[in-house]
This record gives structure tokens, C-alpha cells and sequence, in this order.
């Protein structure tokens, strides 16, 4: 039956998640004026608080499925705050292409490790089969040359994985992900970024200079090129039909804690938000509020309904790039508009506001910017190849 | 837990729906909307769904199926894919049985009900519209004054659906008591019915305005007798039901713009293979699974007896706003063709604009 | 020095527009639901009127420009009806082709008749490139073959100016345009459109079946197709820059009254319009009267730019083009608004404020879609051919 | 009549604040926002175009040059295409010498122009805004209470620019006559500046918050003494400003995007040839061209000493809304760049946020 209440299971975890998101937002402005500082991989405060994960363990039937709770605990951890999460380990991107497309061997060897997801490269922004990185085997080791740009929490991770050619001139079905660990020969990370938001969560460039790593580094272990379609540039891309709900949630955990702050800040100022109320009566806050509001709940029931489709073990790519769409607008008009809505008290950094605003911007850009999502539902939609809309 | 999943039954109507839809209301739309009117024919037909009756207890006479507003809620969108004017008019009867059904006493309900189980079209109507700038459901200007043991009513009511052949009306006022909702008979003294209402859009639907110049009532007419009715959850049904409709209206543009640019040339080469209509397109079916799943939510609410007040307004202001779009987009991808008669673009654009304020606007 | 107040000469021309457009606002709806008849030429009240264009004879170096005052008036006009206006003679849209790129002789001859402009034919949409109806000489005549749709005031113009082709495989260069009167053998009003608005002004079909027309009849009359360039589309095209910002103080008109009709009805409901008051304060319904009455001097103003450029003989292509998007735009948002604010009462024929929405959604589709407009726009700014940016 | 045309003086004040803003704000922006300040050397290059003293009269020590809101809406946009923190920076003292020359009694003239006419810089301030949820310039929670002759001022106010430096404040306040505003010379008793603010935008310019805990002031410190100042042509004022430095800001974006657009190549052609872009590229154009005319009819009406409350408001809450929309999209025309600080457009995606709400928002 169709429901939209949590389960008593299901709001343990968010529970407990968010008392760990409560620490965790007590860092949020440091290492966001300290952008060359990392956050500690366990807050002090943290540190003998009960894993929420734990919760985890024992669901049942009437529990929420795996990935709607995935997306739902992405949103109560950036609540806290996006950057300064608590137990990182296992939280980069990399980790889940390794847990979509990797080997039982290379799960088990690799799980431990976070792991960072290098595809961009200078020049070829969103549009990934322009990878020039390239991989050649040479006895048991591939070589990888190449430069990579916009690796997430790429600093900090423990290893990466890496998207590279076997054949250009195969195209899209020539590309393959590569699993490369820090200290690599010629792995070189040669620049932090400096951005506009999510400034404790690192991204980095890379260069790769005749990169020696084993052969069995190739993520999910098939080293033939098929011939036509798009061969294992299909399995590495549904690796964003698990990840852009999630990305959906990050950024909408972030838009909740801006609206909460300020429907209490207005509430505060004596406004309280009705809705049994309308035109004549409402003031203009309160009715711009819930126009953000809703945009939030609009967000957030696609994200819901793309990870509640993976959980049936059903094709979910459409809905999934309809979730990342959706969250990657509403962030921006939801933090842009709260601000609007508080006014100057909206701009100052002695509120977390203004970190919301900066933060959310980039939903829309990594993992597919909203243009590639639509041009994804849009090819569903017109059943139309890639040479048809582009 | 969170889930999507339609029951078996569930889906079995919304497909009973789609057939209805596509079969007898998408072909007569714009026929009916050009003669403002619609044939017997058609409530016969609809009469047949057993859309009424189904949910009324067999104590009553009815199917005695559970009494499920989310049910409801897709049964609208089905309809309105066909058409949104016959769709409400196939569920007028239901605006009536419904809010006697989840509010009425029994004596109420056993005078009533029995009428919408019979073989041919009976219909009552519901009266909560009211002709001013930027009316309010929540706060009507039609009053209802205790007067000995009864009431009498004051006030003028526009968008009377279907007013012209209802027998019964329920009639939302504000009496002492705050929101309440009262059974007017139509031949009731001092209530007097209008000629069929000029509208923007839905103009198939025969609507009325409905004058009350002191409606003398006695109590037993009141809508849940002493105790009175849930008039908030009457007009978050009422949000719902509207947001279920513009739904349906939404795909059916979709639908309708998607073959149409593949098929239309312009720039050597099929409008869809430009990035201006292919991501609107993109764009209308995000909106599109949006309101959904917005009607969706507040609808569960209703069904789960909670109060559906935030949830239902959320859902009334987003998809009326999304409609709009929606069908504002759907006239600018056809171009000059948009706004010719011999497509149904144009008379989506009425009558999403129509359905979007007819019970008050929710997005100011 | 930069001035946006009119002058006494200016607003003596306006007012007496106003009050024959008060007289006109009175036949809106009878010609609205009766799209079959046609409006009189000269409304019953308005036959001892005093012409509000003799006026226009005494005009100064304080007093705005014609192509300003005519937008102005186009803007008057419609505030009254779109389709009921008086004295229709000279308004068609073939009459400012006529004006543009007419010879003396044609003007003098042709000036008197109101002109149809027939663009568009099926299935070539807003491409007017692809024009396909031919002209073709024999002798002393020109032979005209094809067909044209949405052709407006068709069935009511006196005459039209078509576009044809001398030579498909001269692409833009063989585009010419031809003054054709109605009665012409094999020219055929094919049928009249039935229309969501701008129901009294006639939407026609044509068919020119080996129609015979005069060869002075080619406006302009240069023969001869250009090598290379566009050559006479160009002039054709020039024809725009005058109309665009015409059209869009048609749309305009009905935007504004759409606005002054909803002032009045919240000030009868008790809620002013203030300017001195913000969001804790404001009321709901007041901020969204504001937001649509700022698009609307947006708008306005974009309108008066490109008219005054016209007026200084500079190039305004660009700014015509702003000037027609900028209102095809606001039109929609303003009156869909109006409604919005009013709620049921909103969507009434008791009430001019449906017609309105209605008869303005057409400003953004005739004479070059907003799509169309932004492309000019974006080719503008770019430095793109026709070739580059499509 | 309707005319666009600037006057010759217009245009070469114009053109020179296009120089000055492309060599020396535009090199500076970045580098100035990531110190969080303003090296002096640029203060003194400002002050060297005389934008304070032009337009105070001879009379006291200025060069007299006419009163022109017209003219600095001209300035402060093209300056702001520089760098609206500097811009904003470099226009400070006309905060302050503008509100006494406007509005000054001849005594409150004398006794503080003449410092705005020397060859160093020198500064007063405007204390406007308030750091409480949904401010509204036109009713302050500060508060000027008559005590005796005189007025004693309570409340806070935030975003006071260069309040470090400032000699003197004009304080707006509520007063018994309504709205208020006084001289107030920053060593006053009770009144405390506190440490640098820090913002999200603008971070350049360096900003206090000014607690006012009883700040008794003589009559005489009153603007305009008996008579008071007009106060809402100074919010006005503010409002017009604020306008012209957004479309100068809007401009720096799109002429940004431009070029950046049509180098970079996704999918085998640049993405300006992609109609997403390119037609986004033209709205943001339409926008930037509607918000310079709106920002010149408002200040038009302050040019001829109309009441410009309606043309200055529209004027504010049309161009904020758009600049936030066009400095979005230049992120988004980035993408990946456009959130990384070595591009301009993040600079510009935070200024337009923080300029759009400095004192108080328009829009909702």
C-alpha cells in the first residue's frame, strides 16, 4: 500500500542520526573558514556515541528499503552538515561503483578503503565519453595516463576510482573504471580546489604520469572491449542510478535545515506559518515560504520514488535523473529564497544560512549537471539515441 | 515505511479508469466543451462506472467497498486524462454522497444515500465557492445564524457544479460554531439557483451560482447533526481532488507535445531534437511525477484520518502552479497550432487555469 | 536627457485613445462569443468621435517619437478590445510590410486597403526560410501556387502581402513578397480558424492556385535574387523590427488592464496596493500584484527602448526582439496572475479578465515565436550565423 | 516624452568609470575578497575621481557640479561591472555627504562637507539595516525618543559599511514624527561599533553592526533639523542604488559567460551552440536590459524630485530577483567552474545574494 510514514524502525536510525548530525553541525563554521584544514574523521563529541548504523541490523517487512533509507540518512546527515560527517569510511563515490561493479576479491579487498571517483577531466565536463584518460596493459599492470579534475573528497581518500580508456576509438564502450590507490607510482594529486561551498569535503585534481597499478585493479574485471552498444560504459554509468538520489539527498538535507531555520526565525519575529490561510490573509513571507516548502516536498517524493524503485530491483535511471533534477533547482530556490525571506540577518556567517546557500549550489553540477538530467529524461521521454539529442 | 506500491485492487480501477477514459471522455471533450453542455448520455454512462455507489455501505444500498479517498484520488487523474470537465462531472454525485458518507448521522445518511445506488444518474452538489477577490474556503463569507433550533443561511455561492439537476446541495457557511456545512434541498424557500455560469474553462460542466436569501433550516440538516461536520477535511478533499485532476490534465499535454515534436519539422529537423522543447519537455515530466506523488501524499493523509490541512494545501498550490506551467508550455510547444481550436492544447490551457482557482487560490 | 514622463501633446493623444477604447471595451464579449460575426469598422458610438490620430498632426520636439507613440497607442487600444478596435483601415500587418519596403507607387496605391500578411505555411512553422508557395513569371504577371495559415485579419483584409519563392535553391535570397488583392483569380480564403482568443480579429487560410497577379505587384519590385546573403529576406525581415514592438504593446494593453482590473477589485476587497511595506507585513496577495506589475514595466520598458531606437533610425533588431519575448512573457505571467490573485471570480465571463488571458497568449506566438525571438537574441549576442546557432 | 538618450556629460562619466573599473576594481575583486579588505592605496585612487565632492557646491569647498541620482545610478553600475564590493566601497562617503546634502540643514552642511572636499579620503556612513528576520527599511525597530531638546536613539544596525572609519553616522530611526534620521558622531556615548561583520557576499568591504544603547543626541544632530529629512527618498535612494550596482553586476556575468561559453565544447560543439545555453544567454540579456531601464525610471523620478517609492521598490525587487537568477545561471553556464574561486562567477553568485537583501527584501 502506498505510505509516506516512517516505520518505528525507520525513525530510530533518523533519530539517532540526527543527534549525531547535532555534533557535527557545531563544526560546520570552522572548517568552513578553514578551508585547508580536514576535519577529523571522528568529532570529539562523537566519539562513544552509538553508531546510528547499528539500528540498521534489524529491519522488518514494515521497514523502509535499503536505499530509501540510504537516501533518507544522506539527507539527515548534511542536515547536520554537509561536509563534516562523522565516520567517513566508505563514503566516497568510488565506493559505490566498487559496491555496483566490483569483484567479490575487490569488494572485499577495497571496501575498507574511501574511495574517490575521478571522471571529469579539463575539457570534457559533463560529458564522460570524452574520457582522453588512458589505460594500456603492459604485462600485469595497466599504465594510466591522463589529468583528472573536481575529485570529490579527493584529497582525503585512500584511493581512487578512475575512469580511462582502453581505445578511443571504441568510444563510449571503451571506457573502463580502474581502481588506484594512494602512493601509486606516478598518481600524483596536484591541487585542492578552493570553491564556494562544501569546503571541508576536498576536491582535488589529479595527474596520472605513467601510473603503474595491477591488472587486477580493473573494477569488475572484464577487459574486452565489446563490440557496438556501449559495453561497460552502461555498467559504469548505472552507478548514478544508485548515486543521484543519494546526491538528491544531500543537497535536500541541507535545504530542510535552511527551512527550519527559518520558519523558526520567523516564528521568532511573530509570523507563524499557516496553511488555512490564503491571499488576503497570508502575509508574504509565510506564502513564500510554503511555496519553498512545497518545492522541498516535491524534491523530495521523486527522491523517495527513484530509491523506493531500486529497492524493487526495478530500472530506475529516468526516476533517478528526475530526483537530481528536481533537488538540484529546489536547493537553489529554496536557500536563495530563505535568505530573501530573512533579509540581511539571511547574508551574515554568524548564522549557517548563508553555508547552506553556498553549499547546495553544487547538487546541481556534480554527478550530471541539471542539463544532462534532462537531456536523460528527455531521450526516455522521445525515445531518442544520444545522436539524436545531445 | 515508505512506499509506492498500488494495491492489486487499486490498480485494477485506475486501468478500468484509463480505458473509460480514453474511450468515451478524450473523444467527446471538445465537442462537449464547444456546446457547453453535456448529453444524458453521458452520466448514464459514467453512472454505470458505479463510481458512487461503490463506496456507499450496503446498509445504505450501496457495494459496500471500503470508502477510500487515495482511490479516489486516482480515479480523478484517469478520468481527467480523458477530460477534466467530464471527469468532475462524473464525480459530482460523489461530492455529495462523500461528504454525507464521512460526516453525515445515520438518519442523514439513510435519507440520502439510497437515491445514489439506483440504476439512473442522481446527483447532489456541494457549495463552496464564493464569487469575491481572493476567496478563502476557510473562511467564507456565507453565514449560517441559529435561529431557534434552527439556522438560517445568507450568503452567494458560485461554481455549483452540476446545480441545474442536483436535488440536494451541501452548503459550506460560517456559523458560531466556525466552519459548518448544512443539506439544502433545492427547493428549499429563499434559495434560489442561477442560470448556467459563463466560465473560462471546464465549459462542459454545467455549473450555477447559488443564492441564499435567508435559507431557514431546521438543525437536522446540518451536516453531522449536533456534532457537526469536519468541514476542514471536506475542503483538503476537495485540494486533493483538484490536485489529482491537474495531474491527469498534465500528462495528458505531455502526451499529447511528445508525438507532436517528433513529428514536427522545423530547422530541418524535428522541434524534439532541440534543447528548448526536448528539456521542457524533460521538465513538464518532472512536474509531472511531482504532482503525483504531492497528490499522492496528501491523499494518504485523508485515507489515514489524519489531517491533511498542510499536506493537501501543499499539494493544491504546487500543481496548480505545475498545471499552469504545464499547460502554458503545452500551447508555446505547438506554436500557432496551440492556439487553435483543433487541438486540445487550448483547452487544457482554460481549463488548468479554471480548476486552479476554483475552490480559492492556494498559491498566494 | 533621459526621460520617461509623456508630454501634453502625448497624453492628449492617449487620452482621447482611452476614451474610444472605453467605447470599445464595451463590444469585447459580444464579439468574443460570437467569433462568427465581424466587428463593424466603426462602432455605433464612436462614429462622431473625434479621431484620437488628429492629434498625432501637431507634434513637437518635446513630444515623444512616432514609433514610441505608436507602440503607445497599439498598447491604448487593446487596453480597450484587442479585435473591436475603430478604425481598422491601414492596421494590418501588411500595411507595415507595405510601409517598409513599398515603392512610392505602391504605397499611393495600396495604402488606402488594409493588408494581411501571409507567412507561415504548414509545416513550416516558424521557419519562415522554408517558405514553399512559389511565384513564378509569365508575361506581364506573376503566378502565385502554395498555401498560407494563420493568416491574420485574412477574411477581413482587403488585400495581403505574401511571401513566396522565386527559387527554392536560393534559399533565404529567393524569398519575395507580393501584394495580392482579394478577388485575384485562383486566391481562395480557404478557411477562417477557430481560436482560444482574439476571437473578432480573424485568423484565415489561404490557397493561391495558379493565381494571377499584376507584376508590379512584388513589393518593392527587385526582381532580381541576390548572389549570396539573404538578400531581399532581409528587407522582408526588417518589416519585423518595426512590428515586434507593436505587437508587444498589444499584449501589453491587455496586461495592464488586467492589472488595473484586479487593483480595483482588491481595493473593493480592502487590500491596497502598498509600496512602503515588506514580506512580514505584506500581504500575500499584494506581493504577487507588485511582482506582476514590475514584469509589466519590464516589459513596457523594453518596448519603449526598441521604438525610440527606431525613432533615432538606429538598429534595433535585437532590442525588437527583447521587446517581443519581454512581453510574450509577461502577458502570460500577468494575466494567469490576475487570476490567480482573484480566484474563482477570476475565471467568470462575467468579467473581461479570462478574455484577457485568452487574447494575450497569442503574443508570444505570432510574428516569431519567444523561441524564435531568443534565438535572434543569442545569434545577436554570440556572433552566430543562421548556421552556427538553430 | 519618452527619450533614452544620456547627455554628453553622462556619457564621459560614464566612460570613465568603465576605465577605472576595468583597470583597476575588476584586477583587484578577487584578491580583495579572500583578504576580506581593502588596501587604502585603492581608497585614495577612488577618492582621486572626486565622486563624494563633485556634486557638493562650491559653497562648500566641492565642485559644484549639479545633484544627479541619475548620474550615480550610471556610476555605480558601471562600477559595479568592475566589482560591486568596491563599487559600493568607493561610493561610501556619498552615503553619508548625500544624505546631508540632500537633506542637511545649511549649518549640518557646513560643519561636515568640507571634509569630504580634501585630497584624502575620508568617510562617513548610513546605518540602515536591521539584523532582525524580514526587516523593512520603512519601519526600524530603532528608535529615537525625545529626552528634553534633544533625542535619545536605542537598537541595533547591521551592514553599516566602513564603520571602521567612519566619523560620522547617519542613523535612520522611528521617532515620534515617524520615520527619523540623525547625525551621529561615532564617538558618542552608548554607541559601540562592533568588530568586522562577516558576510556571505561583498566581503571586501568591510562591515559593523552599530549598537545604539541610549544615544543621547543634541536637537541640532538631527538631519534637517526642525524641518527632518525626507527619509523615504533616502531609502529610496538606497533602493535605486542598489539596483544599479545588480545590473552592472548582471552585466560582468552574461560578459563573462559569452566567451566562456562559446570556447567551451561538450558533445563535439561549443555549448553556446546549444540552445539551452544560448537561449538562456538571451534571456539573461533581456533581463539585464529590462533591469537598467527600470533602474532608470526609478532614478529619473529621483532626478526631478518625484516620490519614486513605486518606481525605486519595483525597480529593487525586479532587478534582485533577476541578478539572483543571472548569476545563478552564470554558475550553472560553468557548471563544475563556476563553483570553484578561480572563475569570477562564484564572486558574483554571492555579491548578488547579499546586494539583493542589504537592506531589507523587496521582493517577498
Amino acid at each position: 500500500m502506498v505510505n509516506f510514514e516512517l516505520s518505528k524502525n525507520d525513525k530510530t536510525v533518523l533519530d539517532a542520526l540526527r543527534s549525531e548530525s547535532l555534533i557535527a553541525r557545531k563544526y560546520a563554521r570552522q572548517y568552513d573558514e578553514n578551508e585547508h584544514e580536514f576535519p577529523p574523521d571522528e568529532l570529539p563529541e562523537a566519539k562513544d556515541h552509538p553508531n546510528f548504523m547499528s539500528h540498521m541490523a534489524t529491519r522488518g517487512a514494515e521497514d523502509s528499503g535499503g536505499s530509501v533509507m540510504m537516501t533518507l540518512i544522506a539527507m539527515g546527515s548534511t542536515w547536520g552538515d554537509y561536509s563534516v560527517r562523522l565516520r567517513r569510511r566508505d563514503s566516497g563515490l568510488g565506493n559505490s561503483a566498487l559496491k555496483a561493479a566490483g569483484t567479490p576479491e575487490q569488494i572485499e579487498k577495497w571496501g575498507g578503503l574511501t574511495l574517490a571517483m575521478a571522471i571529469t577531466e579539463p575539457g570534457c565536463g559533463s560529458d564522460p565519453s570524452q574520457v582522453r584518460t588512458t589505460a594500456t596493459l603492459d604485462g600485469d599492470n595497466w599504465v594510466i595516463n591522463g589529468e583528472k579534475i573536481f575529485v570529490t573528497t579527493g584529497c582525503r581518500a585512500d584511493g581512487v576510482v578512475v575512469w580511462a580508456t582502453l581505445d578511443r576509438s571504441a568510444g563510449r564502450a571503451g571506457i573502463k573504471s580502474f581502481l588506484v590507490e594512494k602512493g601509486a607510482p606516478g598518481f600524483i594529486v596536484a591541487h585542492k580546489e578552493k570553491k564556494l561551498g562544501i569546503r571541508a569535503d576536498d576536491t582535488a585534481a589529479y595527474v596520472f604520469e605513467d601510473c603503474r597499478i595491477p591488472r587486477s585493479n580493473l573494477l569488475g574485471g572484464k577487459e574486452e572491449i565489446p563490440k557496438g552498444g556501449s559495453g561497460g560504459f552502461k555498467g559504469v554509468m548505472k552507478t548514478f542510478n544508485m548515486t543521484r538520489p543519494l546526491v538528491a539527498g544531500l543537497g535536500l538535507g541541507m535545504a530542510e535545515a535552511a527551512l527550519d531555520f527559518t520558519r523558526e526565525e520567523l516564528s521568532r519575529a511573530g509570523i507563524d506559518i499557516a496553511y488555512d490561510v490564503q491571499g488576503t490573509t497570508q502575509s508574504a513571507a509565510a506564502a513564500k515560504f510554503i511555496e519553498l516548502e512545497s518545492a522541498f516536498e516535491a524534491a523530495k517524493l521523486t527522491m523517495l520514488r527513484a530509491s523506493w524503485l531500486a529497492d524493487k530491483g526495478e530500472t530506475n535511471n529516468i526516476e533517478a535523473s528526475v530526483s537530481k533534477a528536481k533537488a538540484g533547482g529546489a536547493v537553489r530556490d529554496i536557500t536563495q529564497g530563505c535568505i530573501e525571506i530573512l533579509g540581511p540577518m539571511g547574508i551574515s556567517r554568524a548564522h549557517l544560512l548563508e553555508k547552506w546557500f553556498r553549499d547546495v549550489r553544487i547538487t546541481d553540477i556534480y554527478e550530471g549537471t541539471g542539463e544532462i538530467q534532462r537531456m536523460i529524461i528527455a531521450r526516455g521521454l522521445l525515445d531518442y539515441t544520444r545522436k539524436e539529442l545531445n | 515505511m515508505i512506499s509506492f506500491e498500488l494495491s492489486e485492487e487499486q490498480t485494477s480501477v485506475r486501468e478500468a479508469m484509463q480505458g473509460f477514459a480514453s474511450d468515451v471522455l478524450r473523444p467527446a471533450a471538445r465537442e462537449y466543451d464547444e456546446a457547453s453542455a453535456i448529453p444524458d448520455l453521458f452520466f448514464q454512462q459514467a453512472w454505470a462506472l458505479g463510481l458512487t455507489a461503490t463506496q456507499i455501505p450496503e446498509s445504505y444500498g450501496g457495494y459496500g467497498a471500503e470508502r477510500s479517498p487515495f482511490t479516489n484520488a486516482l480515479v480523478l487523474e484517469e478520468l481527467a486524462y480523458g477530460d477534466a470537465a467530464l471527469a468532475v462531472a462524473a464525480m459530482t454525485p460523489c461530492l455529495f454522497a462523500n461528504a454525507l458518507l464521512d460526516h453525515g448521522t445515520d438518519e442523514q445518511k439513510q435519507a440520502h444515500l439510497a437515491a445514489f445506488c439506483g440504476d439512473s444518474f442522481h446527483t447532489g452538489s456541494l457549495a463552496l465557492s464564493e464569487p469575491k477577490p481572493g476567496f478563502d474556503p476557510f473562511a467564507p463569507s456565507t453565514t449560517a445564524e441559529k435561529k431557534g433550533s434552527g439556522y438560517t443561511l445568507h450568503g452567494v455561492k458560485s461554481f455549483v457544479p452540476l446545480a441545474a439537476s442536483a436535488a440536494h446541495f451541501v452548503v459550506i457557511a460560517r456559523s458560531e460554531d466556525g466552519l459548518d456545512a448544512f443539506i439544502v434541498p433545492r427547493d428549499t424557500p429563499g434559495l434560489t439557483v442561477s442560470e448556467t455560469e459563463k466560465n473560462l474553462g471546464l465549459k462542459a460542466l454545467q455549473t450555477s451560482e447559488l443564492r441564499l436569501d435567508g435559507v431557514d433550516l431546521p438543525a437536522a440538516q446540518r451536516l453531522g447533526g449536533a456534532k457537526g461536520a469536519d468541514v476542514r477535511r471536506l475542503i483538503n478533499q476537495g485540494r486533493v481532488a483538484i490536485s489529482a485532476v491537474l495531474t491527469g490534465l498534465s500528462r495528458a499535454v505531455l502526451d499529447y507535445c511528445v508525438p507532436y515534436s517528433k513529428e514536427r519539422v522545423a530547422f530541418d529537423e524535428p522541434i524534439a531534437q532541440k534543447q528548448s522543447i526536448a528539456f521542457r519537455l524533460a521538465e513538464m515530466h518532472m512536474e509531472i511525477e511531482s504532482s503525483r506523488w504531492m497528490t499522492w501524499k496528501a491523499a494518504s493523509d485523508l485515507e489515514a484520518g489524519r489531517d491533511a490541512t498542510r499536506s493537501a494545501t501543499m499539494a493544491k498550490r504546487y500543481v496548480a502552479e505545475k498545471s499552469m506551467w504545464i499547460s502554458d508550455n503545452g500551447v508555446q510547444v505547438l506554436g500557432g497550432h496551440g492556439f487553435i481550436r483543433e487541438h486540445p492544447v487550448e483547452l487544457w490551457y482554460r481549463n488548468a487555469r479554471t480548476l486552479g482557482v476554483l475552490e480559492g487560490t492556494a498559491t498566494v
